[in-house]
């Protein structure tokens, strides 16, 4: 995390980096607003201020990579390519939700366009990571599963394993771990004894990265490198990025366990501020055109929000379904 | 004495917080006991007062420091573990089964694991398929622990002190939708007796036996069909393990009639040894199969009316009590 | 066909070789399976046979090669992990039941997991507290599981192949006291029903249910049963998850009484629900209560003389025979 | 694991620390035979080659340490003090023995000695040692609680849950890893994606150190400072001893994942023929006071071998007790 040159950008793909986080921050703004209204209920864990990570990381797969997350997924959904409709009437629990309203907030899924969750017990997604890699091994498929999650999620044993075992069979996991310094109420050096998430990864044989996660180029550049790395050797590679979730850890916290100043202080770095300011900055982008891609996002929202209203309601009669597949009469 | 007006939720922090005045022995361990109060506030203040070493907050590490716990009360502690819900219990379930159930028999009776764990157990708060989990009867299955579901004020507040008292592993399941119940309880309450079932209401006509979360449930569809003539009894089993099987073949040989209402999924849950129990000691005495409200075998869906429709109701209750009673 | 002299052990490694064979996306994963041959030796030789990589050793990480076929299988190959021993299976248990057997659910039915997990149960070989589990009932309570446990050579053969046809996960349990069952087996056995229990002897005053390792206790109790003129019926259940209601109710409208045996502890065990479904299904056919004959409530001692006191015998099916005939 | 100077040795200890290691040698050599003879069942995991890290691990610890170890713990049951007859008892399961015949030879217990198991679920005692401590901290007492475990533990999860938790409370834990290359067939290499295991838990922010595990001497000098300095600062040390176990991992093993050669190597090693070396060569012993050694822990082997024969079974009547405290009336 020296302070590098920075790093070239042009008009089109600085817009679009734009537009992604903005849609994803406009996304959980409006979830918030909407859980208020008792539209969205259970638990509802919002990204705001970690944009970067997931739209950067993305920047950095192709197709036909596969994506793993937590419960704290829209973001990584929208950017992933779900649409957000589908995203949104998940949320509401309607038929036309990305799992078909059964998942809720917790659980997103699209098979589609690989994402496989929407994995809601801290650090049992990467287990599966390590599987989907293994399958690709096997059938000799250069794809890259990128498995994302936070770094409370280091503590677990899961986490070992996982990281060993990647490690240990060669496969190609790209791990990220989104390190926003509390898991819920506790701190990173609450939990860890090591706060250096990056160099514990290390002490895996897995090459290991740490990234600005407030900054989306950076994380672009990384996942990029990184997932280029992976297809070359086949290996797993590991990005920490330090970010930080401007909102409480789901809907109800008295975020006791730190300070308004903090998060001031972290607000400021805004990763979508940030981007907005390098684009008008480097002349990339004027002022019109930023407001452009907010009314269209703002759009976009909305019309997401009404496809999800105008969803339906699965009937009772079906609930049994989904438990095991439908057996040949 | 005088009664307060108090909540499950302070009932149970209640009796951590006389607990740990009682004896300094006793501590609190777990996800977010501390800084945060507990992910269901349950612990709220309690850091402040007695210090981050006797409310440890705990990495998530679900097996290391349950584990913790368990070597802590071999070390002379009286731990509190607090495992934030039954849904991540299973990774701290090896060290439950393989060691603090099963160290006093394996060293031949030499030691004792005097360890209390809480977690909350239970759906209906639209937390979907990995969060709405219902396990007691695994933990019941297990021998050497003791599981206890507090479904009163008076319980919340006094299974903890008794379960303190125990030398052996005891397991507390506060259901999730109950810690905001309000109610009265006495100004002095404390520890209460671990060993037996109560009866909640009185009947002659059907006994539904159920505990936790489900007792309101049963209570309420007591009620309904006590307005159409079928005087219901509702036994609340209160400890999971051991079984009071005398509260309820008493009941039974009363009643002869029963239904079984348990949250957990039906096949092989908890309402399955009740069933099998009755028909050991009173299938003579039963006029009637006894019938079991479950949850339907679904994972537990995220929007309400499919988490609702999955869960036992009342209605549900109401109509197994019907087939029961002929009615 | 003709027949060939075989045993349990070869029967399973048989059908891994055919599965191997006939579909390159299965693979075995698991402790020991390559090098060691299997802590059982059921794998012995096939490393050599099929290269490290599909016959893949394992570090100790039960949740994270279990996780890890979980992943194969939603990337389109079909794993066989091995868990050594269902005893060591709590530490995956988080992954099986909050991923292998949600995520149909969770996704809408967007993805399934064709993953089969083998694990050996059981006691009787003086393995003491932590080595002697039988747990099949707490995975028989899971829905999105298919369960299933071979008590025969034909099933041991059989099971496999069709548990890797099943788009869901399977989960295999293979008691550790018939590995070296011998008999015979038809050369070119192969996948069997996954759903029927079977009736393994044919009688008329009385049914022994029980699967696994207690098959050949329970049929030995029949011959002594039916030698004193106690005409004994037994079901082997094969399938734990789902339970096959219908051959149960139809032999017990013929023979009216029952016994169940298993080997799990008894409270909260597998028995108790096949009573509760009998209850329900055949109450008013019923002569008798039904008993239950399991594993005495204490973790399993050492010595064999208390070991064997604490399991499941004949002489206690024979005498719970008794009982519930009136005999 | 540099070629340091001699350790320094006086007569008596040395005479000691061999008499301790021919014990357990010879009391597994017996328990062997004793298994073929039938008299002994279930899982008999032998310790022979290993006999430098038990003995010289005990070595560095006090009267009032905790110790807790695995399934291949006679070793450890022995140099901790438990009566040779007590354990031989608990490996013939008669209620004489250590855990009145309830655990056999797993599951080796005494309350007396602080001998925390006989913990045969790998790696699930590390979390007890962790917990032991923080009851000796909680109640300020300087003791140290002294786990071992084998190699392949390190891939569980709760040796990375331990660890860190161990590193984070600053608990005073004492980790000795036993790495005997093997975890029943499966070698170091196939398990760990980095073979170092001692710096792997360095990363955990615990001192760590690796000594040569057949070499007693050097074993007792290392837990000696390490106890030392976990009573100093209250923090976890973790000591990788490299060793070898001489026979199959339980008493069933066609061992075809190691050469007979290998084995031999390993035995040219034997930590009990070292010290005799040693001894023998800088005049500290006779071949006569090594020959009394073996006569007198012959006698004692026998000895403990008649005590079991002699002890009795436990009725049949009092099947269900130790289950839990035995209630008040
Ligand atoms: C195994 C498990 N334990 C506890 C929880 C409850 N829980 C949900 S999120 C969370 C914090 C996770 O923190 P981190 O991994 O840093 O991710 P973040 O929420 O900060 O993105 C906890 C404790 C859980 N879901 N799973
Ligand atoms: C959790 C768990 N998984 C598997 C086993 C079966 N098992 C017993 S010992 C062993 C090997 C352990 O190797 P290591 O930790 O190196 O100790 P060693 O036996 O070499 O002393 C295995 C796989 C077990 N007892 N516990
Ligand atoms: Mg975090
Ligand atoms: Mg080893």
């Amino acid at each position: 995390m020296s302070d590098p040159a920075p790093i070239a950008l042009c008009k089109q793909h600085g817009l679009d980096l734009l537009r992604a986080m903005e849609r994803i921050r406009r996304f959980e703004d409006r979830a918030a607003e909407l859980y208020t209204a008792m539209k969205i209920r259970g638990f509802l864990h919002l990204y705001n201020g970690e944009e970067a990570v997931a739209v950067g990381v993305m920047g950095g797969l192709r197709p036909g990579d596969a994506v793993i997350a937590t419960y704290r997924e829209h973001g990584h959904a929208l950017a992933a390519g779900l649409p957000m409709g589908a995203v949104m009437a998940e949320l509401f629990g309607k038929v036309e939700g990305s799992s078909g309203g059964r998942g809720g907030a917790m659980h997103i899924f699209d098979a589609e366009h690989r994402f496989y969750g929407g994995q809601a017990i801290v650090a049992g997604g990467l287990p599966m990571a390590v599987g989907l890699a293994l399958a690709d091994r096997m059938q000799e498929r250069a794809r890259v599963s990128a498995c994302f999650f936070g770094e409370g999620a280091a503590a677990e044993g899961e986490f070992h394993e996982s990281l060993n075992l990647a490690a240990l069979w060669e496969l190609p996991v790209l791990f990220i771990c989104e390190n926003n310094l509390y898991a819920m109420g506790t701190a990173l050096a609450r939990s860890q004894a090591v706060t250096d998430i990056h160099a514990r990864a290390a002490s895996y044989g897995v090459e290991s990265s740490v990234v600005d996660g407030m900054d989306v180029l950076a994380v672009e550049a990384a996942a990029g490198a990184a997932a280029a790395a992976i297809r070359r050797d086949q290996r797993p590679r590991f990005i920490e990025c330090r970010t930080y979730r401007f909102r409480a850890h789901s809907m109800f916290d008295a975020q006791l366990y730190r300070s308004r100043e903090e998060v001031e202080r972290w607000k400021q770095r805004c990763p979508i501020l940030a981007l907005r300011r390098r684009l008008l900055a480097d002349g990339l982008a004027s002022d019109e055109e930023v407001a452009v891609i907010e009314r269209e996002v703002a759009g976009e929202v909305e019309q997401a929000v009404a496809f999800a209203e105008a969803g339906t309601w699965e009937p009772v009669e079906t609930l049994a379904r989904h438990v095991t597949a439908e057996r040949a009469p | 004495m005088s009664r307060v007006k108090t909540t499950y939720r302070e009932a149970v922090r209640g009796a951590i917080r006389a607990a740990m005045h009682a004896d300094e022995r006793v501590f609190l361990v777990g996800e977010d006991v501390g800084r945060y109060g507990g992910s269901f506030g349950v612990s709220m203040g309690l850091q402040e007062e007695f210090g981050e070493r006797r409310i440890l907050d705990a990495p998530l590490s679900e097996s290391g420091f349950t584990g913790a716990g368990i070597g802590a009360a071999l070390g002379g502690m009286r731990p509190i573990v607090e495992i934030m819900t039954v849904n991540f219990s299973l990774l701290a379930l090896d060290q439950i089964l393989n060691t603090a159930a099963t160290l006093r028999h394996m060293s031949g009776g030499q030691f004792s694991v005097p360890l209390v764990i809480r977690m909350a157990t239970g759906a209906g708060r639209q937390l979907a398929a990995q969060h709405s989990h219902s396990l007691e009867c695994w933990y019941a299955h297990i021998p050497g622990l003791r599981v206890v579901a507090p479904a009163t004020l008076e319980d919340a507040r006094g299974m903890l002190p008794a379960a303190l008292a125990d030398p052996d592993p005891v397991i507390i399941f506060e259901h999730i939708g109950l810690y905001n119940m309000e109610g009265e309880l006495e100004e002095d309450a404390g520890a209460v007796d671990l060993e037996r079932a109560a009866v909640r209401r009185v009947g002659t006509d059907l006994t539904l036996i159920t505990y936790g979360g489900s007792l309101r449930k049963s209570l309420d569809a007591a009620e309904r069909l006590s307005a159409d003539g079928i005087d219901t009894e509702v036994i609340d089993l209160r400890s999971l393990r051991p079984l009071d099987d005398e509260t309820l073949t008493a009941s039974i040989a009363r009643t002869r009639r029963a239904v079984v209402v348990d949250e957990g999924w039906r096949t092989m849950g908890l309402s399955a040894e009740i069933v099998a129990r009755l028909v050991e000691h009173c299938f003579y005495e039963l006029d009637a199969p006894i019938a079991r409200v479950g949850t339907e075998e679904v994972p537990i869906p995220y929007p309400a009316h499919l988490e609702q429709a999955a869960l036992p109701s009342v209605d549900k209750i109401v109509a197994a009590a019907r087939r029961v009673t002929g009615g």
